[in-house]
């Protein structure tokens, strides 16, 4: 188990490496931020100072080379737009996000092997096709069409939540987590559902049949847990998806989340934010798939003990 | 089966449980405290959070909206409404040469943190905001590139030099806010301390700004104890949070989420036009940008766009700054003249089917993507060939500044200009000028005129410029005129409030009561 | 002679496949004694894979079981309900699969799956039942089973795996086990070791079992009797010693005639001509006419029925007669 | 059948094959020291239960793997000293027939495009031949020419390995391995497909290497047999004396352990345990852990046993 | 797995023999049925579409603003107008066209790209899969969005970039896809035929394992078409979409967003659009798995019939 993670965790740390590069080179393509920060009547002059001052005239490597440093040193330098540390920035915006997904995905994976056993129980059933249609709509819905339809439907007209914002209870996440909860749930649910299919009609099962198990111990006791592997991988896809669908959520809801974070400092040219934002998302992101695969070993023991005795 | 799960499953349950529950806390407590308190604390909620609360940035507007007369205070004050010069902490003003100029510093002011306001306070706030290397807006915006010498005569007198003339100094000085003098000069401050009557409580970065009365303001205090600024960006939400009572005044509605119930409308200064490079073929041929001019239904626009919340626009500065010509009258849409226009350029030779660029900004004003579609079309049917491109704020400058990209073909700019200062030299200097930093071309004697007109006052000045106005739309037309802009403020019922021209930049809290007259 | 655990009667099977419904078990009768071990005998697709999983209610969900009865013990399992399928499968009926590394959950240890027999039906507690799964991989001959049971199937050997698969099968002593090729993917060494093992459980829990299979010399070293089938009947029965000494089937004897064990070396083997029929092109006279030698007019209008011959044996032919003569 | 001549130069010989692979931290030794020599038309049957190395045995003649050390003889060719198009030139020589006639054949290809396959790969035979080549080729194999442009999925099993048959014959190779070829064949059609073979070796000349672990099969086949255990040929010699005086302990259980229509010999040799893991094989003789005859002697590696010059073993203790 | 219930289905010859066309089975699905038919309806639509509407869909007139479907303003007038006066129907056929265009696009270029270095890692196992495994985890690690809205502001929201972006962030899923089911099949027989006779990689590619793994790819299109859509969608609500005055659903939804409250009709007319032919798009997908797999295409006609009953169990 050991050896498998220290194998896992260096191997998907050189994607990282690649991510940090990535980062710079996409945050020095969007061209120059002087103007933005500088009156519209600053002069030449004032304008290469601005530059100067932030290190924008140096050549790219050089720059680079800075980054690099900064990275290893974990300093990302200053925003460009409050003045504040980047990296603090970067770490006030995350934790509600990582909430909001957290508590999504758990509610999606929670919804979805519920609604896609059920589906896959008897396949073709009324049941099975009204889950199937549903979830598929639900996957198909635009997060933000759904999202100001849910403040002016929950929020004004029943007058039942909350339009916006965190200030509250409970209440206030329930827009934002159904907004952001609809794509992945959809496609989670026909994915549990084609997986449980399968696990279903699998000969194992009927050598539980056989054994006289009763139909609650066959499905969650044996094909659930075999139907988690493709459920699970396509649940950490769907996680990193979220970032997507936090930036529409946030930018919506004023969540004060990392998603308009960054969508604010691309429109700003606020590369020290930007590159600390992408850098700790790409971090979750590797963490992320670390602990999917340390579900995977957990649930199937083939993944940590692949040769044969 | 629970009961045959095996211990790491368990530990996986208990994990995600504990996530759960720390989530529930941090985000969801945040402000737990004063949530819906609606009686004494006023709610506003702004497009987007401030950047910062720097106060030698407050011309941005998202600054300016909250620090502007509320946290700090200028010298002095224009009125928004009549343009003209009012003290605040400064008590009087006079020119004592044509390079100096005297102003007396109003007694009895403490700063929030109860240090006293005198003239060395206003010495450093000017010497940080304009002489130091913190690249203020404030700055740029309002001073050109010459330092201001500063003398502290007596703790109530403060002299200002300038190297050249300059008749409006104390117009420009307006915009700097009195900081003390223990702040900060080498970095700015997020959360500056001033003299205003509100004071900085709390700002959850993200979440909200909390300001509450400062007790001891030296005029009259506010009517509200505490204000809390949030932010939305889609105006729906923001229309939604006034309809539901979530909040009291909402910047910047759009058209379609602004009811006679939760919002006003007023000027705020912003003049909507399309710049025209005239370096460029066919935009070289001046009939070709007339008739441009006449083919845009500015009374169309204004009615269906922007219902009626507008006025079709004729020159690039509106009513009420020093400037103004009211001889000019925005022309009624006349396609046939355009198109008749642009044939005869066509058979002079211009290249009217070279594809034109209609350059616009995504957030620039309410429905600037359909008005760039109605401009488009519209210059189609008199026989243009227009693209548009929608772009955000940065790459917008790109083009709307010198040095412009090259190789770009002919474009069409979208500007917005918005004339605070309510002087039409903040204007012409910019836009209007042969080589200003935000003007494709001009004239010679566009130039002069202008040059002249910059150093007269009065009557002088006023005629001076509304002639530049009329001679640009003759004889230059670098600029065909959309409108004369009025903003929507979300407003709920409970409160009373009066905007003016300046309210997109600054909300002055001291002007809003409850609608019931109460003070609490 | 000992009581007949197992009798199929008159077995029908209807697969709805999107060409329309096609017999694939077509009136199959067969009787186990307690204690005895019949084989079902046939080429792949001849139906004795369905055939097995009818007797135990396992079939796929495109297959029904359309007509016949199954008596196990006075009941007809056939007309169960799901609970009472649930409380025969294991004390009961039993089966062992053909593919062990699919037929053993990959997620769960062994260990686990063997002892759920326990739990379900005995309500042994986790440990008694721990304790009973434990013995019965040291009876099948899984060494260091204690170590053993919290190991995955992906750490077993095919034979290891084949022995725990019968070792679940035969938890609770079933009266009739059924194994549906359960050596097929195994070496001869492995083979031979596997068939010792259930013959001494046989022998030791007095169970009725059913071996089917396609390989004719296992069922001679293996069974007591045969029923050989052919696209979805059955079409001779008996001890396997008369059955395969004296074939009263064409078929039987074709496929006897063709193992090579017989053969002359380097002679051509006797093969039966073409392959069997698919399920929708079944004729309607005897199944085997078209490969038959002796075919004739009639075996094309009329199926012959599988006729006692009051010697313990029936054959499904018209030449019979002929047949025993020779 | 065709009079084998047995001091004829042979068409393949094999000395000393030696393969070994790495996996994770240990090494899989899948070849210890093979020898093995087939003569022009000559069948030679290679027994062995899984896990022995003969599959790696096939892939090595196939060239498709290069062994660590001995050498592979076509005639006076080494053909693992040619490269790129010549190793592709030598590798027709060699053709094979796979175990599973399900599983070997691309379902989305017709038999005129599975057959005619390896002429895409050695550009051989213009696009128009190849029709007629095909139809000659099934007709060959007992199928109809009308075949041509049927899938797999049409036929049935035993037509499928008539197939496969066709395409190992399709280069005109010298020595063709078959792999279990019948053993997942129907036993009624598996005497068609025996015969088959058969009569391609009487027409065409080519030599077999059979491989399957139904003796009966490879006793009708095979006129000289080797038997592997773990790596290593433990036994060699012609069929019939293999079969009944064989030499090695590990032949007479594997004879012993096979079922028979004739049920009715002494108590069958029933071995202890399974085949070790090739990962870490037993020192000395390799079956000293099954072998009821095993002595610490038997640690030490075996010496050659020739019951006569033909018919050879490796055993301590020959039967 | 797979390979042994395929090879049961083989060993089962009438099952899988009976050939039907792709027409009956599909009449026996009605809602995959429906599905094609809608899928057709907006392929044809965006196919003859612009034709039929000419310059409808552009053709303003601001007096006729905001007006709500009826039956009152002719044809084009049937479901509304928008804020400028065009007719709503015209701009969502005349949006068919352009949202096909992006999707398709996009779907295919990542399809390709990804399927190609899929099956060649899958193919070759070794250093060539840990390579692209490692590709495919950078691309995943930059949230998609992101790097759209960077690129199509620097590069001009062009609709050939859109695809572009699009086209990317999608690779590592068909490349891991493709990968996974050439990793498996690489050590199938037919494969290892191939190599006995010294095809070289890239025929043995082509040749055995592209026609296999297609239709799993082609699967996993379908469901990324909706992906796609929907990006392309978020894209508009950035302002960085489609520009107009070209339009697509997703750009009408997101300027429509504004007039919910007021003009519904022209966000959620583009939404409808867009939920049907993704939705109909995911059926259709699921039906051909099923019809495509020998093994699994009984479930299709054993549907009806076995409604309800427990699967695998017999009663």
């Amino acid at each position: 188990m050991i050896t498998f993670l220290r194998r896992r965790i260096v191997s998907s740390a050189i994607p990282l490496v690649f991510v940090v590069l990535g980062v710079f080179v996409l945050a020095r393509l969007t061209g120059d931020p002087v103007n933005l920060y500088l009156p519209l009547s600053a002069t030449e002059e004032q304008r290469a100072e601005f530059a100067a001052a932030h290190g924008f005239d140096q050549s790219i490597l050089a720059q680079l080379w800075d980054y690099l440093g900064q990275v290893v040193r974990l300093d990302f330098g200053e925003s460009l737009r409050t003045g504040q540390p980047a990296g603090e920035m970067v770490l006030t915006a995350f934790p509600a996000t990582l909430q909001l997904a957290a508590v999504t995905m758990l509610i999606a994976i929670v919804g979805a092997v519920l609604i896609g056993s059920l589906a896959a129980y008897r396949p073709n059933s009324l049941a099975d096709r009204v889950a199937s249609f549903l979830s598929m709509t639900a996957a198909s819905i635009p997060d933000f069409w759904f999202a100001i339809m849910g403040v002016l439907v929950f929020g004004v007209s029943l007058d039942l939540l909350p339009t916006s914002g965190v200030d509250g209870g409970a209440e206030v996440w329930v827009l934002p987590i159904a907004t952001l909860l609809i794509r992945p749930f959809g496609v989670l649910v026909q994915v549990v559902r084609g997986a449980m299919v399968g696990a279903l009609s699998a000969p194992y099962v009927k050598v539980a049949r056989s054994k006289g198990a009763s139909e609650k111990r066959v499905v969650f006791g044996h094909a659930l847990r075999n139907a988690t592997m493709p459920a699970l991988t396509v649940a950490g896809d769907l996680t990193i998806g979220l970032v997507n669908g936090a930036v529409v959520v946030e930018t919506i809801f004023g969540w004060p989340g990392i998603g308009k974070l960054m969508i604010d400092s691309i429109l700003q040219r606020d590369f020290a934010v930007l590159q600390a934002a992408v850098l700790l998302t790409a971090v979750t992101i590797f963490v992320l798939n670390i602990v999917i695969d340390i579900c995977y070993a957990l649930i199937d023991a083939r993944v940590r003990q692949p040769v044969a005795a | 089966m629970p009961s045959s799960a095996p211990p790491h499953r368990r530990g996986l349950v208990l994990a995600a449980a504990v996530l759960l529950a720390t989530s529930a806390c941090t985000v969801a407590n945040s402000e737990a405290g004063d949530a819906g308190a609606g009686g004494d604390t006023l709610r506003i909620v702004l497009a987007q959070e401030p950047p910062t609360l720097e106060p030698c940035e407050s011309s941005l507007t998202g600054t300016g909206m909250v620090v502007r007369s509320n946290i700090t205070e200028p010298l002095i004050e224009r009125d928004p409404a009549t343009g003209a010069l009012e003290p605040l902490l400064s008590t009087g003003w006079r020119q004592t040469s044509p390079t100096t100029w005297t102003f007396d510093i109003r007694s009895g002011v403490t700063f929030q943190d109860g240090q006293p306001f005198t003239a060395e306070d206003a010495a450093f706030t000017i010497d940080r905001a304009v002489n130091s290397d913190l690249m203020c807006n404030v700055d740029g915006y309002v001073f050109d590139d010459s330092p201001l010498g500063l003398h502290v005569d007596s703790p109530a007198k403060l002299t200002v030099t300038t190297e050249k003339p300059d008749p409006i100094l104390p117009l420009r000085l307006s915009f700097v806010e009195m900081v003390p003098r223990t702040t900060d000069t080498g970095a700015k401050v997020r959360e500056p301390v001033g003299t205003g009557p509100y004071a900085i409580a709390d700002w959850q970065t993200g979440v909200s700004i909390t300001l509450t009365r400062n007790d001891t303001y030296w005029g009259d205090a506010p009517a509200y104890p505490r204000v809390r600024y949030v932010w939305r960006s889609e105006s729906s939400v923001r229309a939604a949070m006034i309809a539901k009572g979530e909040a009291d005044m909402s910047t910047g509605l759009d058209p379609e989420d602004a009811t006679p119930e939760n919002s006003v409308a007023y000027p705020n200064n912003e003049t909507t036009a399309l710049r025209l490079d005239g370096t460029q073929a066919p935009l070289d041929d001046i009939r070709v940008r007339k008739a441009i001019g006449l083919a845009i239904d500015r009374q169309a626009v204004v009615d269906v766009l922007f219902d009626g919340n507008a006025e079709p626009a004729a020159q690039l500065i509106p009513d009420g700054v020093v400037g103004y010509n009211d001889a000019l009258k925005p022309a009624p849409a006349d396609l046939d003249g355009a198109r008749q226009l642009v044939r005869e350029a066509k058979d002079d030779g211009a290249p009217v089917d070279r594809e034109i660029t209609l350059v616009a900004r995504n957030g620039q004003f309410p429905r600037v993507a359909e008005t760039a579609e109605v401009l488009q079309y519209s210059l189609g049917q008199i026989g243009l060939n227009v693209k548009i491109l929608m772009t955000d704020t940065a790459a917008h400058l790109v083009y709307q500044l010198r040095p412009f990209p090259r190789d770009v073909g002919p474009v069409a700019l979208l500007i917005m200009h918005g004339n605070q200062a309510g002087d039409a030299g903040f204007t012409t200097s910019q836009y209007l000028l042969s080589d200003g930093p935000q003007s494709y071309f001009g004239t010679d004697a566009l130039d002069d005129m202008i040059t002249d007109a910059d150093q007269l006052s009065g009557d002088a000045r006023q005629q001076a410029f509304a002639d530049i106005f009329a001679h640009q739309n003759a004889e230059v037309a670098q600029y065909a005129y959309l409108a004369h802009m009025q903003g929507l403020m979300g407003m709920s019922p409970s409160v009373h409030y009066e905007p003016n021209p300046a309210t997109g930049d600054e909300l002055r809290l001291a002007e809003i009561r409850p609608a019931d007259g109460d003070a609490r | 002679m000992s009581a007949t655990a197992l009798s199929v009667e008159g077995l029908r099977v209807d697969l709805h496949t999107p060409g329309g419904v096609l017999r694939a078990v077509d009136d199959v009768s067969f009787a186990v004694r307690k204690g005895r071990t019949l084989a079902l005998l046939g080429e792949s697709g001849c139906g004795k894979s369905l055939t097995a999983q009818s007797i135990v209610g396992l079939l796929d969900p495109i297959a029904e079981v359309t007509g016949g009865a199954v008596h196990i013990g006075g009941t007809d399992v056939l007309t169960l309900d799901h609970a009472g399928r649930r409380e025969l499968a294991g004390p009961v009926l039993s089966i062992v699969f053909q593919d062990a590394l699919t037929a053993l959950n990959p997620v769960q240890p062994v260990g686990r799956q063997l002892a759920e027999p326990f739990r379900i039906h005995k309500g042994l507690s986790r440990r008694a039942a721990k304790a009973e799964a434990v013995e019965l991989m040291a009876r099948v001959g899984i060494p260091e089973p204690k170590a053993r049971y919290r190991a995955y199937p992906h750490q077993f050997s095919g034979g290891m795996r084949q022995r725990l698969l019968i070792a679940m099968a035969v938890a609770l002593g079933p009266d009739v086990l059924l194994a549906d090729e359960p050596t097929t993917a195994l070496d001869v060494t492995v083979q031979a070791q596997i068939m010792r093992l259930l013959s001494d459980l046989q022998s030791e829990r007095d169970m009725a079992v059913v071996l089917i299979t396609h390989d004719l010399a296992l069922v001679a070293e293996q069974a007591d009797d045969v029923a050989v089938m052919y696209a979805g009947n059955v079409v001779e029965t008996g001890p396997v010693r008369e059955v395969f000494d004296h074939p009263r089937h064409p078929y039987t004897k074709g496929l006897l005639d063709s193992v090579p064990e017989h053969a002359v070396k380097g002679a051509a083997l006797p093969a039966v001509p073409g392959s069997p029929p698919e399920l929708s092109a079944i004729p309607s006279g005897c199944v085997f006419q078209a490969r038959c030698p002796l075919a004739t007019a009639r075996c094309a209008d009329e199926r012959p029925r599988l006729e006692p011959s009051g010697d313990g044996r029936a054959t499904a032919c018209h030449f019979t007669e002929e047949l025993s003569r020779a | 059948m065709l009079e084998v001549n047995v001091t004829a130069p042979p068409v393949l010989e094999a000395t000393g094959l030696r393969k070994t692979f790495r996996v994770g931290r240990k090494h899989l030794t899948a070849l210890d020291g093979v020898d093995l020599r087939i003569g022009r038309g000559e069948t030679v049957g290679l027994v062995g239960e899984s896990g022995c190395g003969k599959s790696t045995l096939a892939r090595v003649l196939l060239m498709l793997a290069r062994p660590d050390d001995g050498t592979v003889r076509f005639g006076d060719v080494n053909p693992f000293a040619l490269r790129g198009k010549e190793l592709l030139a030598w590798r027709r020589r060699v053709q094979m027939v796979f175990q599973d006639p399900y599983a070997s054949l691309n379902e989305r290809m017709t038999a005129a495009d599975i057959i005619g396959e390896p002429w895409r790969t050695h550009r051989d035979a213009a696009p128009a031949d190849r029709r007629a080549r095909v139809r000659e080729l099934l007709e060959l194999v007992g199928l109809r020419a009308g075949d041509a442009d049927r899938y797999p999925g049409e036929f049935s099993g035993g037509q499928r390995q008539r197939i496969g048959i066709a395409r190992a014959l399709a280069l005109n190779p010298d020595l063709i391995v078959c792999d279990e070829p019948v053993s997942a064949l129907d036993l009624s059609v598996q005497a068609q497909v025996l015969n088959l073979l058969a009569e391609l070796q009487r027409e065409l000349g080519v030599s077999y290497l059979f491989i399957s672990h139904d003796l009966s099969v490879v006793r009708h086949v095979a006129d000289r047999v080797s038997v592997m255990y773990l790596g290593k040929v433990v036994e060699e010699g012609p069929t019939e004396e293999v079969f009944d005086r064989p030499v090695h302990p590990y032949t007479a259980a594997l004879m012993s352990a096979a079922p028979t229509l004739t049920p009715d010999r002494g108590d069958p040799i029933l071995l202890r345990g399974e085949i070790p893991s090739p990962l870490d094989p037993p020192s000395g003789c390799r079956f000293r852990t099954r072998c009821w005859k095993a002595t610490d002697e038997c640690a030490t590696p075996p010496p050659v046993v020739a019951r006569d010059s033909r018919h050879t073993g490796l055993c301590h203790h020959p039967l | 797995m797979t390979a042994t219930v395929k090879k049961e289905a083989a060993a089962e010859p009438a099952v899988k023999r009976r050939r039907h066309t792709w027409w009956q089975l599909l009449g026996k699905d009605r809602f995959a049925a429906v599905a094609a038919v809608v899928l057709g309806l907006v392929v044809l639509t965006a196919v003859l579409g612009p034709w039929l509407i000419g310059d409808r869909a552009v053709r303003q007139d601001l007096r006729a603003s905001l007006q709500p479907p009826s039956f009152d303003h002719g044809f084009f007038g049937l479901l509304g107008t928008d804020v400028l006066g065009r007719s709503v129907l015209a701009r969502l056929v005349e949006a068919a066209g352009t949202t096909l265009s992006v999707a398709v696009p996009a779907v295919l270029c990542s399809l390709v790209i990804g399927s190609a270095i899929g099956m060649w890692a899958g193919y070759h196992g070794g250093w060539r899969e840990s390579l692209a495994m490692r590709v495919a985890d950078v691309i995943l690690s930059f949230p998609s969005l992101l790097l759209a809205v960077v690129v199509l502001y620097v590069f001009a929201p062009s609709a050939a970039n859109i695809v572009l972006i699009l086209a990317f962030a999608r690779i590592p899923i068909y490349l891991r896809t493709a990968r996974a089911e050439s990793a498996e099949l690489r050590t199938r027989l037919f494969v290892d035929a191939a190599r006995t006779f010294g095809t070289k990689s890239w025929p043995t590619i082509y040749r055995h394992l592209l026609p296999i793994v297609l239709p799993t790819l082609l699967t996993v299109a379908t469901l990324d078409f909706c992906f796609v859509m929907l990006s392309e969608s978020s894209l508009s609500f950035l302002g960085i979409g489609i520009q107009p005055p070209d339009v697509s659903w997703g750009l009408m939804v997101a300027q429509g967003r504004q007039y919910l409250q007021t003009a519904w009709w022209i966000a959620v007319l583009p939404g409808v659009a867009i939920v049907l032919t993704t939705v109909s798009a995911t059926i259709l997908a699921a039906w051909a798995r099923l019809a495509g797999d020998p093994a699994q295409r009984w479930r299709l006609t054993a549907a009806k019939r076995r409604r309800g009953a427990v699967a695998g169990v017999t009663a």
